[in-house]
């Protein structure tokens, strides 16, 4: 249970700081966080206490005992997207920022309406 | 092919007769105008002299074909109206072609004869006689609303739009139109002061201001054909109103009395009146004859 | 020979990794890759496409039968669309050709590749992870290319679609995971064969996640603020990629999962009226910009917003022409995004303004312009007229009146807004000095081709809607998906 | 190879092909479209004994094309129409620019309205519907820059009606699942009251807009001006017909007998007639010559629309015999105030005047066209007037025509200074060089003048086509001769009498003022005249020509401030600027949009219950 509530404060705070920051960095930052948060709460549905690895060979090793391996595989995918689209945020950050000389996204609102 | 001679005869007869009446009205109402200004007129047959004067002298310039055509047109309206009215009732020499028409053509080929002469007087370019034709149709979109009023509450009460149906109604003294529809006929009679052009509403021509107006290019033998015209227009008018309201007549003798006592009407109006402008003519005739000419058709359809 | 779907994936996904490797040695390489994986995956499309339409293709990657590993699903339907994919991407590339002249070309077309190859992975793939996978590879290759031209307006339009397209994809994980919680199964026809147990609770949950994330990308109001900024910040072809090929890709998606997992009537329901929305408020947006590419972009939120109204009336008639239009939505787009793309290069200026009496003096472009805005207000006997009419008369038939009143309304703003650019191409005095540059060869043919399609389908709509009928069967028949799709 | 598709096939194809020919041989563009109009007016007249109709379909709709008696009178309208424009147009057009353009959009044009005519389905007929409308947008804004807006209005008044018309017919759909013509006439009644209303309205309101009905007719009077002369001659002559057919069909085949006939009736009759009036008040303060005739035909339709409406067998008869006259009339004079375009520049009818003796011929097709206008005998437009009158004061409709009659007296003023104002009038320096139009202009000008007298004599010859049509239209029947009219009171006029006396009076009295004194007359100028006492000098300007109803002006009064132009200017504006209010949502803020989102999102969790029926 512990899990799902961290999880979900995770999605939280990251979710606060995507709203209510207003350097971008810290937006970017938010967006990591709220994909860690999205990450464990995945990786907490398959996850059984005092599970293992599924690993049939090994005798004795009930169902009920193992761990679902499938959301972590799911997870090692998610976080090398969640990865890849934090580096091209940051990339454009640094791009907001050499045009703009600010990071503060109230003012990179050129384009509107 | 046979040829209705009573009818050649009558169409041959009929615009002499309504010429000599209408010219001779013409001589009798300088008359009267003058004994109303005090003053002696000219002999009643001086409008005889007159036109057969104009006929007589020489037209050297043309103001090009239009301008030539225009006297035609006018008299081709004001002969054939007269042709679609029946002068007589109950009379076959001058029912004429009365039975091939009826009042909506008769509106329309009135209007003929005016066009006619708007275009010829527009080409000779005289502006004169251009804003004489703007008053005038201005004015006659003044008049036609009381008179086609008129007309169509007498039309929905008969049930007819033809002449001659109009008169078999009208067969005995209280039967006259002018006492089945007395509101008819008074939208209908003002709407008849326009269309006669004395004053107050001669703005059309009004001599000492735009020179006369359309006929002021007009000269010879086009004058003199136009005066024909005119002449025979005029007793088709007091006909046509004759017959709709008064009940006909039976013979050429109460036909001039009747036909005299209606000219009288616009005469005598004209003779006390002073000129009204065109906007003012317009709106008069847009006031009290249209609402008159409403409730005669109101009138006509609460009667049912 | 013996295809498979897989190569769709595969053969773009490989060149994308090539191109920069080919970089090194050759440009012209570089350029000519994509065109040939294009043509040849056309061909592959074209090939699968009747065996598709006899019976869907289930692809089974790995050798684990479904519901256990990723198998590909390439039915009527996703023949359909990625054909459609295909031959925009070759008129793209084709336009591409001489129009992307700026460094880095290998990136542009990388990119390109992996935008071809995830969103045909949307379009095919009978995983809902999987799925996942291809919407962020298609994503983050959008968001690159949106910042394409590294300008300061690029990168602020980039990082807005970023910050929006992580919502979309936070919220799709966070459904495919309830999703997994609740059947245990990623397989899409497995997890439709057992959603039916699932309790509605976590099944509207789940609903509103997935409507929310597509939402977005598939530029429903409130979503969409990311897509104006986008689309006009884009370079031009690019815009044609996302009107035509992204956004086709999550509306798929949509409405796959729509069909086939909830079938819930409101949602159809609440999708209809944000359908409604989504396109009054484009349109009248659309009616004052300044920018042709702007306003361009709101015409296609505008379209969508069309398109959903069709798919959220929910019958099978409704649904033929919802995908009518959005083949010709792709096609026509794509042809108003290249031009625009010349005309802007030609004035120099982004704006409507500068686009004065080019009609006069780029005569071919402007005609293809004109000819796409006639064509996307619907105008016969363009394509555009026939699609219009199949939503209007298939709207009507589902009872939504108001929606057709609607949708006319906004096609008269449509018309003003578009009439008024190409009054502005034809009737203007000729302001431009550039008679120098003309619109290269490769161009015209891209546009071409796109003009011929929309009058071919204008002329002959029943070709393309012969092919609609088994794809909309395919989207609507929930039994047929499962059946298939779990090889039984 | 007389048939429907042959027919349309020809003309689309012919428009092509003059597009190519202005491109690569320019000789034979004119050829091709002319002999396609021929060989088409061929067709047209042969069709009715030859095809049956042309089924087929385009995706989920069946196409059905075919012939009826009320679709032929059209048919041949156009042909006959397009015919005379496009000769008329080989000399007008020469030596402009872009003329693969002109031609191919002015055949695609009348491809449209025989597509629209033969149409038997509401697809095929929308269809057509839509390709007239761009092709004549196309040519609305073919002359010049001013003409864009002119375009564009036209453009948004034709996509209101386009889209009434689509969403009648989505409603039709909708509830009888068939657009099919016969099968919608057949069983339209067993819709729902609601949905026949709307279909009835949604149809009038969008065949309204082609026909110029008020308040719809705002486009009319600047697109007319803006489209070149040969054009607008089918503009006003042929395509505002369409909105014509359309009415006809809903009146008689949809909307009668249902229980809102009569009162769908009694506004469309007035709203005809007030059509009528207004625009006849407007005309007369036009100075445009284009313009004066285009309020003109937004009047005359404004009859044709309340004799259709009044649906008495008379007053469709003669609804449907003004339709053709004003065809014939109409294009006339456009087509005359185009030759005198085409030699001066000018349409304004304060630049140019004094023309009669220039250009004789061009005067008396327009002298002819007034008449006929005028409804005055012997010519055509008389018979048409006459059964208007005689229908409405028959039909208990006595103050609709007082309203007719007025507006119908007041074109008069119009009428007269359209002529005056060009023709009559002084002559003036510029205009001294002025010839007369080239041959091929004048002889269909002057073909169609004298066709105008011959249905001014024999009504007949086109009484029998529309008997036919009106048999098709719900088997009224009015009795008719060759030349002799009858009213429903058993009046009757005989035309062969009334021109007969007319014209032999006529001819006497121009035999007898031409012999009296007959000598070779001088000639004198305009400047030669009567003007109390003073000569006028050379230099002088004497035309009277601007405000030359200014006193008619005063007495109407304030009657024409109000302008329903401003009106849907003021409106359009209005709406924009809302729009512009609305798309502040985009702040262009991506934390604004993420917060949207969000808020979205969570409005839908919130509000599940009330949304999805489910509680979160």
């Amino acid at each position: 249970m512990i899990y799902y509530i961290t999880a979900i404060l995770l999605i939280l705070i990251g979710m606060y700081a995507v709203l209510t920051k207003k350097n971008i960095i810290k937006i970017v930052i938010g967006l990591s966080i709220v994909d860690s948060g999205v990450n464990l709460l995945l990786i907490s549905i398959g996850y059984i206490k005092n599970g293992t690895a599924p690993i049939f060979s090994v005798k004795g090793l009930t169902p009920d005992k193992m761990v679902d391996p499938v959301p972590q595989a799911l997870v090692l995918t998610a976080i090398v997207i969640g990865l890849g689209v934090t580096a091209v945020a940051l990339s454009l950050v640094i791009r907001l920022y050499d045009h703009h000389k600010t990071l503060n996204i109230d003012k990179i609102r050129k384009l509107k309406w | 092919m046979d040829i209705n001679w009573l009818k050649v005869l009558g169409i041959i007869i009929t615009p002499i007769i309504a010429f000599i009446v209408g010219v001779a009205y013409g001589g009798i109402v300088r008359n009267i105008t003058a004994r109303v200004q005090n003053r002696f007129g000219p002999p009643v047959v001086q409008n005889f002299w007159d036109i057969i004067k104009l006929y007589s002298k020489k037209t050297t310039v043309s103001h090009g074909w239009m301008h030539h055509l225009a006297p035609v047109f006018a008299i081709t309206a004001s002969v054939t109206t007269l042709y679609f009215i029946p002068v007589l009732r109950d009379s076959k020499l001058f029912a004429n072609l009365s039975f091939s028409g009826d009042l909506i053509f008769l509106l329309y080929i009135m209007v003929f004869g005016s066009l006619g002469m708007a275009l010829g007087v527009g080409q000779s370019g005289n502006p004169n006689a251009a804003i004489g034709v703007s008053r005038g149709l201005s004015m006659m979109v003044g008049y036609e609303i009381p008179f086609v009023l008129a007309l169509v509450a007498i039309m929905i009460q008969f049930h007819t739009t033809s002449l001659n149906d109009l008169l078999a109604v009208q067969d005995k003294f209280t039967n006259w139109i002018i006492f089945q529809s007395p509101i008819a006929f008074i939208a209908a009679i003002l709407a008849f002061l326009g269309m006669m052009g004395y004053a107050p509403f001669d703005v059309v021509i009004a001599p000492a201001e735009i020179a006369s107006g359309p006929p002021s290019e007009f000269g010879g033998k086009y004058l003199g054909l136009m005066q024909t015209s005119r002449s025979i227009f005029t007793f088709a008018k007091l006909v046509l109103f004759t017959d709709i309201f008064l009940g006909g007549a039976g013979d050429f003798g109460t036909l001039i009395v009747k036909t005299f006592l209606l000219y009288m009407i616009p005469v005598l109006t004209g003779i006390v009146n002073p000129r009204f402008r065109t906007e003012q003519a317009i709106r008069f005739f847009w006031k009290w004859p249209t609402v008159f000419g409403v409730i005669a058709i109101l009138a006509v359809v609460m009667k049912g | 020979m013996n295809f498979s779907p897989v190569h769709f994936i595969a053969v773009p996904l490989f060149a994308a990794f090539l191109i920069p490797i080919v970089g090194r040695f050759s440009k012209e390489a570089v350029k000519l890759i994509p065109g040939l994986v294009l043509l040849y995956l056309s061909y592959v499309a074209i090939s699968l496409y009747p065996i598709a339409l006899q019976k869907p293709i289930v692809e089974i990657i790995a050798g684990f039968k479904p519901p256990f590993g990723i198998s590909l699903y390439f039915g009527p339907l996703a023949a359909f669309l990625v054909t459609m994919v295909m031959l925009i991407g070759l008129v793209i590339w084709l336009y591409s050709y001489k129009f992307i002249i700026r460094e880095p070309l290998e990136k542009y077309y990388m990119l390109f590749m992996l935008v071809i190859a995830g969103a045909t992975g949307i379009m095919i793939t009978g995983d809902i992870f999987n799925m996942f996978v291809f919407l962020e590879i298609t994503s983050i290759a959008a968001y690159s290319l949106t910042a394409f031209l590294r300008d300061k307006d690029g990168a602020e339009a980039a990082f807005k679609y970023l910050l929006i397209g992580s919502f979309s994809s936070t919220f799709y994980l966070l459904a495919v995971m309830l999703i997994y919680a609740n059947t245990g199964t990623l397989n899409i026809a497995d997890i439709a064969a057992k959603m039916q147990t699932v309790p509605n609770q976590p099944k509207i949950f789940i609903m509103i996640l997935f409507l929310v994330g597509f939402g977005i990308e598939s530029e429903l109001f409130p979503l969409n603020g990311w897509a104006p900024d986008a689309y006009s910040q884009a370079p031009s072809p690019i815009g044609g990629v996302f009107g035509g090929i992204v956004v086709k890709a999550s509306t798929y998606a949509m409405m796959r999962f729509a069909f086939v997992l909830f079938n819930f009537h409101s949602m159809f329901e609440l999708i209809l009226v944000l359908g409604v929305i989504t396109m009054l408020i484009a349109e009248m947006s659309a009616m004052r910009q300044q920018q042709i590419k702007r306003m361009l972009a709101f015409s296609s939120i505008g379209q969508m917003g069309l398109i959903m109204i069709a798919f959220g009336v929910g019958t099978d008639a409704s649904v033929r022409a919802a995908l009518f239009q959005v083949f010709n939505h792709a096609v026509i787009k794509t042809l108003l995004f290249l031009a625009a793309g010349y005309l802007v290069f030609h004035s120099g200026s982004k704006k409507i303004s500068a686009l004065d009496g080019l009609g006069h003096n780029k005569p071919i472009t402007s005609f293809f312009f004109a000819l796409g805005a006639l064509a996307i207000i619907g105008l016969p006997p363009f394509s555009g007229f026939w699609s219009k009419l199949y939503i209007l008369t298939s709207v009507a038939k589902g009872g939504f009146l108001a929606s057709v009143v609607l949708i006319l309304f906004s096609g008269i703003i449509e018309a003003i807004y578009y009439l008024r650019v190409v009054g502005r191409l034809y009737f203007k005095k000729d302001v431009s000095q550039d008679n120098v540059r003309r619109t290269p060869i490769s161009g015209l043919v891209a546009m071409g081709i796109l003009a011929v399609v929309i009058l071919y389908v204008g002329l002959y709509p029943h070709q393309i809607i012969d092919l609609i009928k088994p794809a909309a069967h395919d989207l609507v028949d929930k039994a047929a998906y499962i059946k298939y799709g779990l090889l039984h | 190879m007389i048939s429907i598709p042959v027919l349309l096939l020809l003309i689309f194809a012919a428009g092509l092909l003059a597009f190519i020919a202005h491109h690569t041989i320019p000789v034979l563009r004119d050829a091709i479209v002319i002999i396609a109009i021929t060989i088409a007016g061929y067709i047209v007249w042969q069709l009715p004994g030859q095809t049956s109709n042309v089924n087929f379909s385009i995706g989920m709709f069946a196409i059905n094309w075919g012939v009826t008696e009320y679709s032929q009178l059209f048919g041949l309208l156009i042909a006959v129409l397009s015919f005379f424009a496009l000769i008329y147009s080989s000399a007008f057009m020469a030596n402009k620019e872009r003329l693969g353009y002109f031609y191919m959009n002015f055949m695609f044009s009348i491809g449209a309205m025989f597509g629209i005519v033969y149409s038997q389905d509401l697809i095929s007929l929308f269809f057509f519907w839509e390709i007239m409308t761009w092709s004549s947008f196309m040519l609305t804004i073919y002359c010049c820059e001013e003409a864009q807006s002119v375009g564009l209005k036209y453009f948004i008044f034709s996509a209101i009606g386009a889209y009434s018309i689509l969403t009648a017919i989505v409603i039709i759909y909708s509830g009888l699942g068939s657009l099919q013509l016969a099968n919608i006439f057949a069983n339209f009644g067993t819709m729902s009251i609601a949905a026949k209303l709307a279909v009835v309205i949604l149809l009038i309101t969008g065949f309204g807009v082609k026909s110029a009905m008020m308040p719809l007719h705002v486009w009319a009077p600047d697109a007319y001006k803006m489209s070149p002369a040969p054009y607008t001659a089918i503009f006003s002559g042929a395509l505002s017909k369409m909105g014509i057919f359309g009415i006809g069909l809903v009146l008689f085949k949809l909307a009668a007998g249902q229980g809102f006939y009569p009162y769908v009736q009694e506004i469309l009759a007035w709203i005809g007639a007030l059509t009528a009036l207004f625009s006849t008040f407007y005309a007369i303060f036009q100075t445009d010559a284009k313009k004066l005739l285009a309020y003109s035909s937004i009047g005359q339709l404004g009859y044709i629309i309340t004799g259709l409406a009044i649906g008495t067998p008379l007053s469709i008869t003669a609804a449907l015999f003004l339709t053709i006259m004003h065809g014939i009339f109409k294009s006339m004079l456009f087509l005359s105030v185009g030759a005198v375009y085409y030699r001066t520049g000018t349409t304004n009818m304060n630049e140019v005047s004094g023309l009669i003796r220039k250009m004789p011929y061009t005067f008396f097709t327009a002298l002819f066209g007034i008449i006929t206008v005028a409804g005055i005998p012997p010519l055509g437009g008389f018979a048409g007037k006459w059964m208007l009158y005689e229908s409405l004061i028959q039909s208990n409709h006595y103050f609709l025509v007082i309203v007719i009659f007025f507006a119908s007296t007041a074109a008069f003023l119009y009428l007269y200074r359209f002529i005056f104002s060009m023709f009559l009038g002084q002559e003036e320096k510029e205009t001294e060089n002025v010839k007369e139009a080239p041959l091929r202009m004048i002889v269909p000008m002057l073909i169609l003048a004298v066709s105008t007298l011959v249905f001014g004599v024999f009504p007949g010859l086109l009484l029998k086509p529309i008997s036919g049509a009106m048999g098709y239209l719900g088997n009224f029947q009015h009795a008719w001769e060759t030349s002799v009219l009858f009213n429903n009171w058993g009046s009757e006029i005989d035309l062969n009498t009334i021109v007969t006396s007319i014209g032999g009076v006529f001819i006497i009295a121009w035999i007898l003022i031409t012999v009296k004194g007959y000598r070779k007359n001088r000639y004198v100028t305009t400047k030669d005249i009567h003007t109390s006492g003073e000569v006028p000098t050379g230099n002088e300007n004497l035309t009277y020509a601007i405000d030359f109803y200014k006193p008619f002006e005063r007495a109407l009064g304030s009657v024409l401030k109000p302008s329903v132009d401003k009106l849907y200017n003021y409106t359009g504006k209005l709406l924009e600027d809302s729009f512009e209010h609305l798309r502040y949502v985009y702040t262009g803020n991506g934390q604004t949009y993420a917060m949207y989102v969000m808020g979205f999102l969570l409005i839908l969790f919130l509000f599940s219950e009330l949304i999805f029926g489910v509680a979160l």
